[in-house]
């Protein structure tokens, strides 16, 4: 193992040994309900740029797999209450298994077409799930989450810890694909896919890979949603606002590096968490929208790409 | 590598001590807050609004008097966005940074169950506003819920339409049954469905329509009008319940009965766009300026709200959700009163154990914090003759039929005949 | 319940939606279709139409499709001001793909937000003397809120196919769609051409937005419902051919028609996501060939 | 037919309704250097992407070094050993000049190593190249006569046994097309079998030992240089007589 990786291992134990830390110190529970949804964010911009960023295929559909993984756990515990890792574990294998699926669409959509497949398939499957009563279809139904669980002194402070933990392990996850063989073969697929194939890179395995991955981030990160919100409903698991997000967070953070989707999310999630609670909801919503076409237009590398730019310009004046 | 990680620690680092310079400094002494989330976005925002409006208004009335055992109410409140992802944090917001003294509902089911278990974590009364069964699951003894649906809120909400039905000559026999694929309708058009089958109906079409996302209601009504039921009842939102009456209308429906669980009707700008095309229509209904249902408060009430809701854009009647919105804060802050008490177990038992007099009549609690009976009036419209505001603000033109306490004129049947 | 009479009301019903829905589809025809813009902020364009309809309806009485042709004439200079940033930003580059599109749907949420921040998110509608009048041809019954949407769509989609196919700058959209560098030999600009027939494209979708409204109330963020409709549309058709934009438009409103009256109705919106997803799944490589 | 390199029999690859290729055989020897001409639409490129894998052939079958590769994926032949340079350049343009060769080195050479060692062998192509001052650039910043340079760097950097070139020489001047002659008969010499598209046919005709042409879809012509440009339908395919 090199030291870089040593490092960035020691780093991820160190942060989720922290996350564990502050809930036996902290009791205010506002701050773990917010930290909740950014590191929530974390993981799906996370999960969505290995397959948007560093392949080029833009995924519109992140809500589908959030919400697959987050019906997927509702169905289970409507059945026989699992433990929660047997609730991520799954959220995780159906919405990875949803990824693969649309990753051999990817054997025939490219570009836009395969973005606006996954907007379908987004739209088919809350109707899928609309329809299912089982799971409480288009009315919802509301989720009793556990009353204690060992460790901890609520279970809000436990769920912020899973996410933590969660947040951890997609960014090193993200880390460790950027910095193997089957990164630079993504890379070079977005850059070109036909001449990354002539190049000898295995474009449907990698490609097969990238989206089952990041589906099953997607669908890991939205299984404790019911505990989360205590109440399920289609419209708001499939929420647009998943889609927007995972993908305006790292395109304001940054597409090409892990770094990008961690800093994009953290910002924005925290600004709208900020904004919540202080600004009006439409102006949330504008300054999103507005950060994410400006980025898109002007800062196309986002913000690690302008520090990266601004540093060197300051490196290139000092010699 | 090692300095971008320290770099990411310093961001943490720095966003932290961002969100602990926004807490608030400790709360003043003196107020009584009351939290909540509202809806003010979002589908539900231009309703959550309006409610908002006639909190506001409740709470000046209190202030006026010299507040809540001698202090100032203050309202403490953030906009879900209509999101029920939003309200956990929120709700936890209020009651560890804003420590509010007391927390009342958003509106709606989907906004009023997310934050019930915080509530029942805490001890908390909790007032909720329009939730249509929402505590039964939790059944939560210190929730209280302001709808007038009744004790078994899902059949009761849709009793009046089928006893209406029950006593017209020859008696109706079969019935349809529409709904928009989402909570509130699903739900009432359910408590319609085991009703029919109660009162011996058969349900001739049985279907549900996907919300939002039709555009045009033709085909689907057409295939109510070839199965030709007696009665029609629909659950629909706003934008659904225009179409359904102008495609009812044009393709010439013609049902005994029309109407039941329409969210919208009971809006004016809906009503004026509708005007002469919902004679006949009778649904459910909350309040209505007839002579029967002039509770204490409820024209002073609505005479401010009037004033002001033009200048916000909100709804210039408000029929329809802000007299509730101003009597469940109303009814919590009568029971502090009584009990000379902020303690929440004392006036989670006054509310419990008593029957509290609002400007939407008097209300007692039963089972899961439902009203004790339910008190879903049938309103039919009638007489309407333009799209004019004036003709809405009138008696005479939402007579009550249902329930009979309040009755305020006879229903024209069949519904053909009121068109 | 089946008779024919029920049968020809449906297939009358779904023909009158599919006209409506080719005036929704009919300017992403042009700019997806043949200028390879994928602009999937299209619904939002139509949605501002609605509101600018509603706006004109509510404070001076104009007439809804009146309104949606006037307010036409601006929203084309708009169209012409957002492909500009589209090209400099994005096509000029080459780095069109992947960002263009975030472009395009960050600018669809900007429209949303904007549409709330000025009209609240509570439903419009508007008036008119045809809205909620009807007529019958033998037994079928056409409702005017209906039928105007669909006479208006099918003009639109006609006077678009002889625009491409007579006028010598139709020509020209068409021949770009083909080969910009061909067209460029002949001395013509193809980025002009481009951003002309990309103004075209969103001042119909004004128009279509007059028509939403007069076929029911709308809301803000309707316009996501509409996104799967006029992409299903503009891919079943064909690529680039306006024929076949109001063929596909045809097809799926009767689909629609015939689910919602057969089936019931609440798979009615899975079929034209459903006919998306199998048109892109299934049908052969020359979909993407014009 | 066994010391045959690259063995193509009666391919046909159909367009819609339009034949791109109809029935063509080609037959390509260890250690040859071969010409595949014809004029545009002739269905060259379509020819080399059915070798390379980017199409799949409709009728007929190919076979390379005994081995039937007709329905393998495209990255299994590049590491079977048969690399291309494409007619537009398509580089990786998020990478610099020295990474666009680490890929071909790395996937198809070695097969997933990567370490300094994989550089050095990049920056020595890039010296055969006389490229190696633009290592460190990133492609974007390249002119399109170092794109094409590029391509065929990145293609030699798959260490193939076969190299496609794909009009590498278009535009370039004089010299530069000979330093290129100059590359790709030296790489022959090592052992390399190449196959040469292109339009310049000063370049085509000196460097080919065998060339086919190619009209509409099928084979009209082979044979060594001389006789080609002496064949009467040749010069009525080229002159459209």
């Amino acid at each position: 193992m090199s030291n870089e990786k040593r490092l960035f291992l020691i780093v991820a134990a160190v942060l989720v040994v922290g996350a564990f830390l502050i809930t036996t110190q902290m009791e205010n529970r506002f701050y773990y309900k917010a930290a909740y949804v950014v590191l929530q964010y974390v993981v799906l911009a996370t999960a969505w740029n290995i397959l948007g960023g560093y392949t080029g295929y833009v995924n519109f559909g992140t809500a589908a797999f959030f919400a697959m993984g987050a019906y997927t756990a509702v169905a289970l515990i409507k059945t026989w209450k699992p433990p929660l890792y047997v609730l991520l574990i799954s959220g995780g294998i159906v919405s990875g298994l949803l990824g693969l699926g649309i990753g051999y669409l990817t054997l025939r959509l490219r570009g836009v077409f395969f973005s606006i497949a996954t907007l379908a398939l987004a739209v088919v499957l809350q109707m899928v799930v609309s329809n299912w009563d089982y799971v409480g279809g288009g009315a919802g139904t509301a989720i009793l989450k556990p009353r204690s669980v060992p460790l901890f002194s609520n279970y809000d402070e436990f769920l912020f810890f899973v996410m933590a933990a969660l947040a951890v392990v997609a960014v090193a996850v993200a880390w460790l694909i950027e910095k193997s063989w089957v990164g630079r073969g993504m890379a070079a697929i977005r850059d070109n896919e036909e001449a990354a194939e002539c190049m000898g890179v295995p474009i449907l395995k990698i490609k097969l890979f990238a989206t089952t991955v990041s589906g099953a981030l997607m669908g890991i990160a939205g299984a404790p949603f019911s505990y989360f919100v205590v109440y399920i409903e289609p419209t708001s698991a499939f929420h647009l606002d998943y889609a927007v997000n995972s993908l305006a967070m790292p395109m304001i953070g940054g597409t090409t590096s892990w770094l990008g989707p961690l800093v994009g999310a953290v910002l924005v999630g925290t600004a709208q968490q900020i904004a919540t609670v202080t600004l009006s909801a439409e102006m949330n919503l504008l300054i999103v929208g507005s950060l994410l076409v400006g980025f898109v237009v002007f800062a196309p590398d986002g913000l690690v790409g302008l520090f990266g730019k601004i540093r060197a310009r300051l490196v290139g004046k000092e010699a | 590598m090692g300095r971008i990680i320290r770099h990411v620690i310093l961001g943490f680092a720095l966003l932290l001590a961002v969100s602990i310079a926004f807490t608030p400094a400790a709360h003043a002494a003196k107020e009584v807050k009351i939290g909540f989330s509202m809806a003010l976005t979002g589908p539900l925002g231009p309703a959550g609004k309006a409610a908002l409006l006639a909190m506001q208004i409740w709470r000046d009335d209190v202030n006026a008097k010299g507040g809540l055992l001698g202090r100032k109410v203050k309202l403490v409140y953030y906009d879900d966005q209509t999101k029920p992802a939003n309200v956990p944090g929120i709700y936890a917001k209020l009651l560890d940074v804003d420590k509010v003294d007391f927390i009342v509902s958003g509106y709606g089911t989907n906004l009023i169950v997310p934050a019930l278990p915080i509530a029942m974590e805490r001890g908390m009364v909790f007032m909720g506003l329009f939730g249509l069964d929402a505590n039964a699951k939790f059944k939560y003894n210190n929730y209280f819920q302001i709808m007038p649906a009744g004790p078994d809120p899902i059949v009761d909400w849709s009793r009046g339409f089928f006893e209406l039905a029950k006593k017209q000559k020859p008696q109706p026999k079969t019935i349809a049954l529409l709904s928009a694929d989402s909570e509130f309708a699903r739900n009432a058009v359910a408590g319609a469905r085991r009703n029919a089958k109660k009162y011996g109906l058969k349900v001739v079409y049985d279907q549900r329509y996907p919300f939002p996302g039709t555009s045009d209601f033709t085909p689907i009504l057409r295939a109510v009008k070839a199965a030709k039921p007696d009665l029609f009842y629909v659950g629909s939102y706003p934008g659904g319940s225009v179409g359904i009456v102008k495609a009812a209308h044009e393709i010439g429906l013609e049902p005994k009965l029309f109407g039941g669980g329409m969210v919208g009707l009971q809006y004016t700008a809906i009503q004026m766009n509708l005007g002469k095309l919902l004679n006949g229509i009778t649904n459910y209904w909350f309040w209505a300026p007839e002579k029967t249902l002039k509770f204490p408060g409820i024209e002073a009430f609505l005479a401010k709200y009037q004033k002001e809701a033009p200048k916000q854009k909100l709804d210039p009647l408000g029929y329809y959700l802000p007299p509730f919105a101003y009597a469940y804060v109303q009814l919590l802050g009568n029971a502090i009163e009584a009990t000379k008490s902020f303690d929440q177990a004392k006036v989670g038992a006054y509310i419990r154990n008593n029957t509290h007099s609002t400007v939407v009549g008097n209300v007692k609690f039963g089972k899961n914090g439902e009203w004790a009976t339910s008190r879903t009036f049938q309103v039919q419209l009638q007489n309407i003759k333009s799209n004019k505001m004036s003709e809405f603000s009138k008696p005479g033109k939402m007579i009550v039929l249902y329930p009979e306490d309040f009755k305020s004129g006879n229903l024209i049947y069949p519904y053909a005949k009121g068109k | 319940m089946l008779s024919i009479e029920f049968l020809l009301n449906a297939l009358v019903a779904g023909l009158l939606l599919g006209g409506f829905y080719a005036a929704l589809s009919a300017g992403l025809s042009l700019s997806f279709g043949l200028l390879d813009v994928v602009n999937i902020a299209h619904p939002a364009f139509i949605l501002f139409g609605s509101y600018l309809t509603f706006y004109a309806n509510e404070h001076f009485g104009f007439d809804p499709v009146l309104a949606g042709l006037i307010f036409a004439v601006p929203a084309y200079f708009v169209g012409v001001a957002v492909y500009k940033i589209y090209y400099n930003s994005f096509e000029k580059t080459g780095a069109e793909s992947l960002r263009g599109l975030v472009f395009f749907f960050g600018l669809f949420f900007l429209i949303e937000v904007i549409l709330i921040i000025t009209f609240g998110v509570d439903y419009r509608l508007v008036r008119a003397f045809y809205i909620g009048k009807s007529t019958s041809i033998g037994p079928v019954g056409i409702a005017y809120r209906l039928f105007v949407p669909f006479l208006v769509g099918g003009i639109l989609s006609t006077v678009l196919y002889l625009f491409l196919t007579k006028t010598f700058f139709g020509r020209a959209i068409m021949g770009v769609a083909q080969d910009s560098l061909a067209v460029q030999l002949m001395g013509v600009d193809p980025i002009r051409i481009k951003t002309v027939a990309f103004g075209i494209g969103i001042a119909t979708a004004v128009i279509a937005g007059s028509l939403l409204i007069i076929i029911g109330p709308v809301e803000p963020t309707i316009g996501r419902e509409y996104i799967g409709r006029v992409f299903a549309v503009t891919v079943l058709g064909g690529l680039g051919s306006m024929t076949g934009t109001l063929v596909g438009a045809l097809i799926l409103g009767v689909a629609e028609s015939f689910t919602s009256s057969f089936f019931g109705p609440s798979w009615a919106l899975a079929v034209s996501f459903g006919i998306l997803l199998i048109c892109l799944a299934v049908r052969p490589s020359g979909l993407f060939g014009r | 037919m066994s010391e045959n390199l690259l063995d193509v029999h009666g391919v046909t690859k159909r367009f819609g309704g339009f034949s791109a290729l109809t029935k063509v055989d080609l037959h390509v020897k260890e250690n040859e250097r071969f010409g595949l001409i014809g004029p545009n639409g002739s269905g060259k490129t379509t020819m080399i992407n059915c070798i390379s894998g980017a199409l799949n052939n409709d009728e007929g079958n190919i076979v390379f070094a005994g081995r039937d590769i007709t329905t393998m994926p495209a990255y299994k032949r590049t590491r079977l050993g048969i690399a291309r340079s494409f007619q537009i350049p398509k580089p990786f343009v998020s990478m610099t000049v020295l990474e666009n060769l680490c890929i071909p080195l790395e996937y198809a050479a070695h097969q997933h190593s990567h370490g300094a060692e994989l550089q050095g062998e990049a920056m020595e192509i890039l010296e055969i190249m006389s490229m190696a001052d633009k290592a460190d650039v990133r492609t974007g910043g390249l002119t399109q006569i170092e794109l094409r340079k590029l391509e065929l760097a990145r293609a030699m950097a798959a260490k193939p046994r076969l190299l496609i070139s794909d009009e590498a020489m278009a535009g370039l001047s004089n010299t530069e097309v000979d330093d290129i002659l100059e590359i790709l008969v030296r790489l022959n010499e090592e052992g390399l079998t190449v196959i040469m598209i292109e339009h310049i046919m000063r370049a085509v005709m000196n460097f080919s030992e065998r060339i086919v042409v190619l009209d509409a879809g099928e084979k009209i012509a082979e044979g060594t240089p001389d006789e080609i440009v002496n064949n009467k339908d040749v010069e009525r395919a080229y002159l459209g007589a």
